[in-house]
């Protein structure tokens, strides 16, 4: 993912429905990709669900988007969250379903949107993942991916993907202090975690589809 | 890691339309992921409702039916279900006396509950949580997501499931749930990992001469890991980490529960371990079950579950019970 | 291998001490092995009593109660009892009204309860025995120990339980018994080994992409070792095994019975299978039972048993039973 | 044991009591040396319990025959076989305890009997062995070492013992059409029997004492 970093930097793109689509359908690839390397991840600290988790939530986004595709940016995320919350079930399901419907709420209903508000739509999403899990950034979760990532936005979508994935590696040395993980306590520390990592695959195929 | 099942898609599916088959005093909606007893809604009764992710099976839906829960939504293996299937599953049972949701406190549950919870008042459902939490290996809970829900959720949906067939409000359902929540505590140990269908394989290695003390019923690890021990050992340990955090006052109802794998020779013969244990720290023994109830998929291993019961709480764990897997009295 | 045990010595007479702690309403003599109804002799009833080896829990003790089992004598692991544990059960329940024994062919089930025949009417108690051969597996009967007799035990006990709880005479309860073995048919399969307590590891070694077809209740292989198949085949391959050998004309029961280690979750899943080839092949299903009843240890795998019940075997199988491991009506 | 072949011819010795005691307590000895073997035979075609079984049925037996040592031979042989119905279970508990009832009770009431009449009466419970279990040398059984064994008791204890050893070998090749093991079919062929093996090593036993 190191050539992400490459990527243009976008302040000034003009990304449409069809942009974020496309971006969830990239999405939806990726984790069909890397779904048995997610569960592996939550083997030795969780229970070995989140790849086939994630698979089946963004293939029902996949699903829904290519059927009734929303007219608005804001319509595409806030139909991916409910669809993720209606078919995951676990962590992930009500977590990432948050994050979408937050930050798809929050850009509205324009039928474009700059980076700089997608940027501010999905930190409105990570915080109301921060809020819902009660967890903040150190504790072992996807957060240790989305915040970094969503600061890195300011930048360029790459820096973005680059972020969240040195945000999932920095999650190793780390003692989970939520989730099932945390059950683990000291023995919790060594692993990367599988939520950090999924959220470092969303931002990988966000810089895909913009790059 | 060979399985009894088609494909691991559809493990779950094809497990509700199997239970189907053999359950006709229930109806089991399949594709939907519902277990509702058949003569619901109950008409001036509370109803209950449970759920969690497959693999623990019986619970939740073995112990959908009379005297018990009115209905459960499975997710998938180890995965909380859905809010969709909570809310579907509380209208299913609401009889207008309000509903009560009995969550075991992990993460997911917890979330997709919460959310359940808020769309099911939108649609005019009185709801109501209990959330169970109450295996003594978690600890440090204010830095971790709390105590894990295991093998006293049983005693919470049979004693609550007795209330409300009494006839209780839902509040003071509620607050019977909560006394067997507060009362309760578990400790489980495994002597292998499970497989799930989705990994194709154990969950965690763990060597043939060691076992995990302190692990939960999805697959996890445990907080420690020993020598193997005896079964006289494993109750030593198992009681006393109970006895710890609540030194029981009143008789106790034991549930010597299975992982899945474990022979019921066994766990009979640990039950001998458990009892003397119990006679040695002057823990008098009110009930006691002994099953698989609580399960993890193919796991070896077991877990004590104690709760303390006063006469109201014996009472209504003696009340009759009619489900697939629970059953006694009329 | 880890085992939930003390010593392998001591394993059934732990698993007693276990069972009488947890089931008050049973007597459970741990050093002389026979577990007894409470109320027993019941007066102008018919007694039962079957026995065999452990490690196929809840099968026998399991299902000693009013309905089903007088008494039981469990025997070492996978070992037949002994004459005096017999002779011992047959004395503590016979109400004068006579006994029978329920034998699974085993030649050592057989030979053992033969001698407690001869002891037993010896010391004035009248004794008739029914013996369980199942297993449609085990072929050219004359050339061998005959037909094993696997889940249809359960269904012989219940039902025949269920005559002589209704007052029927030693002759009847055992014609009735004799008729559920002619009606029923059984076929296992073994995805694992199971491991006994004496060898500390599994009794045969079982690639991890293949299953055995065929197999009985003790560990033992099967008749045919073959690639690893889906549930979907498996049903297919054991009732047709079934059929090949009785082509039901009236419903069936069904008894969708679990190894050991096999998952509910993988058993219900199997049963939707079983359904389906059944459906497919036109035999009507009067009720099905899925869960661990006549268990080997820790193997995983399943069998199915079939068993084509006229209107009064339906009526005796629906009769109220009250036991550890079964439970219904009133 | 093939110094066993060496044991002197015994037509002429005289066996009392102590000897059948001291017969049984070799036989106990013998089987817990090899009960592990026994149970490892017993897997592959059986239930792995067959040296259990016969462990727990000899050391019953050795105790009651400490405890109480009868006066005669007749007797030690009956309250052994006895002991074998009461404690083994299993198909070996009723057949080994026929052999040596019928064996006993043939003896009957002498305070010391002969070699030949030691073998007239295994004879008998040989034969009461097959008619129990309605078996035949050559249906892969403890019968296919107990035939040949009293057969070369005719020589000396040393021949039925090598006999016995012998007759346990030869069941390899069979298949079995009684017991367990027959529900194997031709998957019982390749395969040592446990109780054939279990009967060389009493006729072991009983050459060691007389030896
Ligand atoms: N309280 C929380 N806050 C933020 N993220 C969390 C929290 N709890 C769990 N997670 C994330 O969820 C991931 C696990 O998701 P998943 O395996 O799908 O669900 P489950 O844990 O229910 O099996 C973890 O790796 C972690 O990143
Ligand atoms: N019908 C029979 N006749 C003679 N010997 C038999 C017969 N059936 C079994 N055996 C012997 O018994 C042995 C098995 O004994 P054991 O393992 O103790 O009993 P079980 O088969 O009941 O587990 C076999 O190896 C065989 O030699
Ligand atoms: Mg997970
Ligand atoms: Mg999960
Ligand atoms: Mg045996
Ligand atoms: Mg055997």
């Amino acid at each position: 993912m190191n050539d992400m970093k490459e990527s243009r930097a976008v302040p000034e793109a003009v990304l449409d429905a069809a942009f974020f689509v496309r971006w969830m359908a990239a999405a939806a690839a990726v984790i069909d990709r890397e779904a048995d390397r997610l569960t592996e991840l939550d083997s030795p600290i969780g229970d070995a669900d989140h790849g086939r988790n994630m698979q089946r939530g963004f293939a029902a986004v996949r699903k829904v988007l290519e059927a009734e595709p929303p007219a608005t940016p804001g319509a595409v995320l806030v139909a991916a969250g409910r669809q993720l919350i209606s078919s995951v079930g676990g962590a992930s399901g009500p977590l990432y379903g948050t994050l979408l419907r937050r930050a798809g709420k929050t850009l509205g209903e324009a039928p474009e949107v700059s980076a700089a508000e997608l940027r501010s739509g999905l930190s409105a999403g990570v915080d109301a993942v921060a809020q819902l899990g009660a967890s903040a950034p150190g504790d072992k979760t996807m957060l240790d991916a989305l915040v970094p990532a969503v600061a890195a936005l300011e930048t360029s979508f790459g820096a973005a993907a680059a972020a969240a994935e040195e945000g999932a590696l920095a999650t190793v040395p780390m003692q989970a202090r939520k989730g099932r993980a945390s059950y683990l306590g000291e023995r919790s520390i060594g692993h990367q975690d599988p939520g950090a990592t999924s959220s470092a695959l969303l931002f990988a195929a966000l810089a895909e589809v913009a790059g | 890691m060979k399985m009894l099942i088609n494909v691991a898609e559809t493990v779950v599916g094809d497990a509700l339309r199997g239970m189907a088959a053999a359950h006709p005093e229930l109806v089991v909606d399949a594709e939907n992921r519902v277990i509702v007893r058949r003569d619901a809604p109950v008409a001036e009764k509370v109803a209950l409702v449970s759920g969690g992710g497959s693999g623990h099976e019986p619970l939740h839906g073995g112990f959908v039916g009379p005297g018990m829960l009115d209905a459960a939504c499975p997710g998938e293996v180890f995965t909380s279900p859905v809010p969709d299937q909570m809310v579907r599953a509380a209208a299913a049972v609401d009889s207008g006396s309000g509903v009560l949701f009995v969550v075991k406190n992990y993460t997911g549950d917890v979330l997709n509950f919460r959310m359940a919870v808020e769309l099911a008042e939108d649609e005019g459902v009185q709801v109501a949580s209990v959330l169970v939490d109450d295996d003594v290996a978690v600890t440090d809970s204010t830095f971790t997501a709390g105590r894990r829900g295991t093998g006293a959720t049983l005693f919470v949906e049979k004693i609550a499931g007795a209330a409300a067939e009494e006839g209780m409000p839902l509040d003071r359902v509620a607050a019977v749930a909560r006394q067997v929540v507060g009362s309760s505590r578990s400790f489980g140990v495994a002597l292998s990992a499970c497989s799930t269908p989705a990994k194709g394989g154990p969950t965690f290695e763990l060597p043939s001469c060691e076992l995990e003390l302190g692990v939960g019923i999805h697959g996890e690890p445990g907080r420690e890991r020993r020598a193997m021990m005896t079964s006289h050992e494993i109750a030593d340990f198992a009681v006393d980490a109970i006895l710890a955090d609540l030194r029981p006052q009143l008789p106790v109802l034991v549930l010597v529960n299975g992982m899945g794998a474990t022979p019921l020779l066994e766990l009979y013969g640990f039950n001998a371990e458990v009892r003397r244990v119990l006679d040695e720290r002057g823990v008098d023994v009110a009930r006691t079950l002994v099953g698989n109830y609580v399960t993890s998929l193919d796991m070896a291993g077991c877990s004590v579950t104690l709760c303390q019961v006063d006469g109201e709480l014996l009472r209504l764990w003696d009340a009759p019970v009619q489900t697939a897997a629970l059953r006694w009295g009329r």
